[in-house]
């Protein structure tokens, strides 16, 4: 019965179900239709060029035009070839894809969904690595999504897709290739349900995207010794902040584990939702381990430096729980 | 082409309606109901004669100064000046305000407060047009300003290679002393003296016209229009128009020319003239009582449309 | 001996300062030479217009062009009209401007300043009242200011213009015609410490910007009930986050105030740092009071609404403080 | 113009370093010394042309291939060596990898990593050279691809309207089917044959030609950075390349192209080339030694260089 596939797989899938079933769903970008490409590989040849469409090097203006069809009931799907180039196309993203609704008191909507690969990829440098949804969730009106898993990242970008509202998808560089069970037919996850991927009782420990991945071999590591609940709150905006107060009150302490920047960040975020309003169950000073505001560099060795991991975390548990 | 009166007359009325609207918004911020718009005095006849051939299943994005460019393609009058007033009955329900009037019912895709930032959604209308594969087209209106952004460069590109239905629509505001909202700028922002002159820069046509001469631009603006509708891309037109006081009296004012030629040809008598103009104050009036007497928004309607509902 | 002048002609006057004892420096932006524009008034008169030099409206462009100058050793000061249009140039902020140092490995470095107008206007709607510092407090590089009255103005933004680093420079929009005294010469105020503007001892307020004026109104009204410590960091990178812990350790409560969207944002970023490193000495929660993300409503009673404000800072006090 | 045999065996010699380095690159690639990189090769007439004409205080900037530009600009080849490896002693100590090298001392400023990314800046160090009242000029090199960016439409105006001491120079590495990073696109991103007609759009002079013949694109480059340095502004140059393998036998291959040309010319033998190859080719592995014998870099340096010192 059960069926494993790649993480990009599982987003090339979700992807190829929209347009099978849904004639108004469209996909543009760079060299989408380049055959090589996981994310969307096949999809030029079963949809055709004009549903499947390669872009100039035009962030703003290809994202913009994502913005206008999705007004007139297009569902696009835009991508961008990578996040940290999105910052030539931040007036369309941040003022257009996600204010256009509000400013025009709905009457107009954005059902437009912007993919991303983001992440430290190993020497990718400070133009090829970053996380930035620090800067997307800042903005009301956008919807940011950053799953975890093949599983997740299907159920995940099919919800994106029949959201009627805008949505940025990140996907990581380093998930790419991870491999998981997933179902052939389609599902949704809904936004705004966090993930509880390990139960534990001493500490809680909030992490998205690959982070995930860490912060579960810390819990592994500590085993036996600290009883560690790992939760993935699978979309950064809506947030379920219930979810992560719900097992703050029963650990009593947090660890946010972040890839993105620290400051300003989400980790910035969780840690402020806690110490307001899970305050009086907290035993101990929130713990963030994050990018400590550091530009990716390129050496590996540094780059791994900077970059969270289960040691890191290990370490920052172990702190919070003594 | 000859036009017959009755085209004439409408393209006279529409123009007539947009000066008479704006100067209701005058008189409603001298009255301190309405705080700074940008106003597209001396436009009129672009705005005027390109909606002239436009459908309402076709769409425009417009620019910072939106009210010609809205009105003409049909938005709701009351509504209109009720978003300006910042009132609950807006088309934005007073959350968005005159920079970003969008009226989706009939096209009207709409304000941008950004310089430039419509541009690349209007390709995005056109795009859905062709992918819908009907014959609508979009019209993308901006300033010479603006038509240096770099988005605006890029989606003149877009639609070139994805050969979309649209007609990019600058209105040149300073076409003999550049200028930038009025400050006579010291260095140029232009090197070109016709932005049309950028339109083979992407294999496009483009032409660079007067735009204070409704009927010229009514022709030219309509073949482009049904270039784009036969699915032959886009174009680049500019009109060159000069901003206006409230009932500045200029060589370059499209009503006063257009009143003077139809009076001339004895298609529009002061009488007529002067039944247009006051039921098109009547609109006006009407508007401007209906923003004056609508309510504020509620409170809470500062939490709602961030997003919307259903899946 | 005092002189009183207003915020934005303090600007100014650091500008002019700066323009008359360095040949280096030069001021460019879109109608920087426009007559009637208070914070520039009079400058293109004095130093030509080569050196106060009008620019086209490209903010990528010319924002680049300040990046490129900076590195060769020319110290431009790059207006932006309004911080909200600055998303069309984000790139050249977040990439070139911010990271370029770092990605040299210092084999180069930015002395600019990018200079804003920024907030809520009353009426300005979401493209034209933003703040957004959020934003660039994310991006590891950027040093960022943000003054709430004509003296700091002045001195910080001759700091700025001396610093060899990127720093962008926030001038909130109804802080313009503020008066205050202002010595006439040339003086800086370092990045990096904070303002105490009240002292007290059951609560630390932070805020910066025009959210100090809102403040200390809050502050006042308390006077007698409620003893409020009003702190003004001034500088957000760097932060004197020192002063907050200090401040927190004898009030023992946090309010922080921020008109910039909460998500992600400076409230956030103060929030953790006082749950990570001032945990100890809280009795209470941390409490923000930022925009409630939510795009800037045109309708100035809604705007009002969504504001943070002084009588929405007692609130706030007084539920921490019971 | 009739170049003298230095001049053409300089240009020789510097086409042959860019080769030789890219293909010491690959080599370390397949040591694993080093991850990716974006490669050049094709393209060294153009870099080894244009920097002909330079000195070192003019300025380039330079893209995601950014090698033949920056060896041809006279940046340090041990220290380049040593960037690309990751190492403490590369130009940006480690830390900005091959697309990010800047080398300040000889006016590489430097690579991107953003497609665009450097064209403003390299207004940036043309504006400084106006300014400081010098006749030194900056090259802002580019793609095809890259022409379309937002930013670098708006840095050929803002270049045109300041009077930029630049030579704006585009390498169109596919001037006979669209392609993408080797793909062959299903829609074109240029709707032009010709970058250089976006020139005029700018009121700027412009020209296309083969980039494969580095004697020519000496004529043509020499030209436009003279205009620049008499202040008489900016010119848009595009050369056609095509992008070849580490050894590819291609008519377009500039280096065989000049080596064939130089021999029937007389002006090389076979024993000069080899004399010419492998002193390059010691240089080369002189800068893969350094590179791979230094150190990595202290895990400290990762937080400095965030700010630098000093006020
Ligand atoms: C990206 C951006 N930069 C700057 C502004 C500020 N601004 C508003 S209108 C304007 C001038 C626009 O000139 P043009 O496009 O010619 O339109 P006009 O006002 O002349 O009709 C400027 C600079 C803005 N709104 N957006
Ligand atoms: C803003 C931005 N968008 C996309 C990319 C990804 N990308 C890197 S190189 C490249 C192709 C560039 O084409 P061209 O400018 O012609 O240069 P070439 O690779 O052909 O030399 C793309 C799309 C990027 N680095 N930056
Ligand atoms: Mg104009
Ligand atoms: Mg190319």
């Amino acid at each position: 019965m059960s069926r494993t596939i790649t993480y990009a797989e599982a987003i090339c899938e979700a992807q190829r179900d929209a347009l099978r079933s849904d004639p108004s769903v469209i996909l543009f970008g760079e060299n989408v239709a380049a055959p090589w490409r996981p994310a969307t590989k096949g999809l030029k040849d079963e949809f055709g060029k004009e549903r499947v469409r390669d872009a100039p090097i035009t962030e703003t203006a290809f994202i913009g035009a994502g913005v206008g069809a999705a007004i007139m009931g297009i569902k696009p799907i835009v991508e961008l070839m990578l996040i940290d180039f999105g910052l030539v196309a931040m007036d369309q993203i941040l003022n257009q894809m996600a204010k256009t609704t509000y400013m025009t008191g709905g009457n107009v909507n954005v059902p437009m969904v912007l993919r991303a690969i983001y992440g430290a990829r190993g020497g990718g440098a400070a133009t090829h690595s970053e996380c930035l949804y620090g800067i997307y969730a800042h903005m009301p009106g956008m919807k940011v999504v950053v799953p975890s898993n093949p599983y997740d990242a299907k159920g995940l970008l099919t919800t994106a897709i029949n959201d009627p509202n805008p949505v940025v998808f990140f996907e990581h560089i380093r998930l790419s290739n991870m491999e998981g069970e997933v179902p052939e037919e389609s599902y949704s996850i809904p936004f705004g349900v966090a993930n509880t991927l390990r139960e534990g009782t001493d500490v809680t420990v909030v992490a998205v995207g690959r982070m995930v991945q860490e912060a579960l071999k810390a819990a592994d590591e500590l085993k036996g010794k600290i009883s560690v609940e790992v939760i993935d709150p699978r979309t950064l905006v809506p947030l379920d902040e219930e979810a992560i107060l719900r097992s703050v009150q029963k650990t009593g302490r947090l660890v946010v584990v972040d890839e993105d920047y620290e400051r300003c960040g989400f980790s910035a975020e969780v840690a402020a939702v806690v110490a307001e309003k899970g305050f009086h169950n907290l035993k101990a000073p929130v713990a963030r381990v994050a990018n400590p505001n550091v530009p990716l560099p390129f050496n590996k060795t540094l780059e791994n430096h900077v970059l969270p991991d289960a040691e890191k975390i290990v370490r920052a548990i172990k702190n919070v729980v003594k | 082409m000859k036009l017959g009166d009755d085209k004439r007359l409408d393209l006279y009325r529409v123009m007539v309606r947009i000066r008479t609207f704006e100067n209701g918004v005058r008189q409603l911020i001298n009255d301190g109901k309405v705080g700074y718009v940008s106003f597209y005095t001396g436009g009129e006849a672009v705005a005027a004669a390109v909606s002239a051939h436009l459908v309402k299943e076709d769409q425009i994005g417009s620019t910072h100064r939106p009210l010609g460019h809205l009105i003409a393609k049909g938005a709701d009058l009351k509504r209109m000046m009720a978003e300006i007033a910042g009132k609950a009955t807006g088309t934005n329900k007073g959350k968005g305000g005159a920079y970003h009037i969008f009226d989706k019912e009939v096209g009207a895709l709409g304000a941008n407060g950004i310089v430039g930032g419509s541009v690349p959604m209007a390709a995005g209308y056109a795009l859905a047009n062709q992918l819908k594969d009907t014959d609508n087209v979009s019209i993308s209106y901006f300033g010479e300003g603006a038509s240096n952004q770099g988005g605006v460069q890029e989606t003149l590109n877009l639609a070139a290679c994805w050969k979309l239905p649209m007609v990019f629509v600058c209105e040149n505001s300073s076409p003999e002393e550049q200028t930038m909202l009025g400050h006579k700028i010291d260095y140029p922002q232009l090197s070109i003296t016709d932005i049309s002159q950028r339109a083979p820069a992407y294999g496009m046509p483009g032409e660079s016209h007067p735009g204070w001469d409704v009927e010229e631009v009514y022709k030219i603006a309509g073949e482009a229009i049904q270039r784009a509708r036969r699915g032959e891309g886009p174009t680049l037109l500019e009109f060159k128009i000069h901003r206006l006081n409230a009932d500045e009296d200029s060589p370059h004012c499209p009503i006063k020319c257009y009143r003077d030629k139809l009076m001339m040809d004895g298609v529009l008598s002061k009488e007529l003239d002067d039944k247009i103009r006051s039921e098109e104050a009547a609109k006006v009036k009407e508007a401007m009582d209906f923003a004056v007497g609508s309510p504020e928004p509620e409170l809470v309607d500062a939490y709602s449309d961030i997003f919307v509902e259903g899946a």
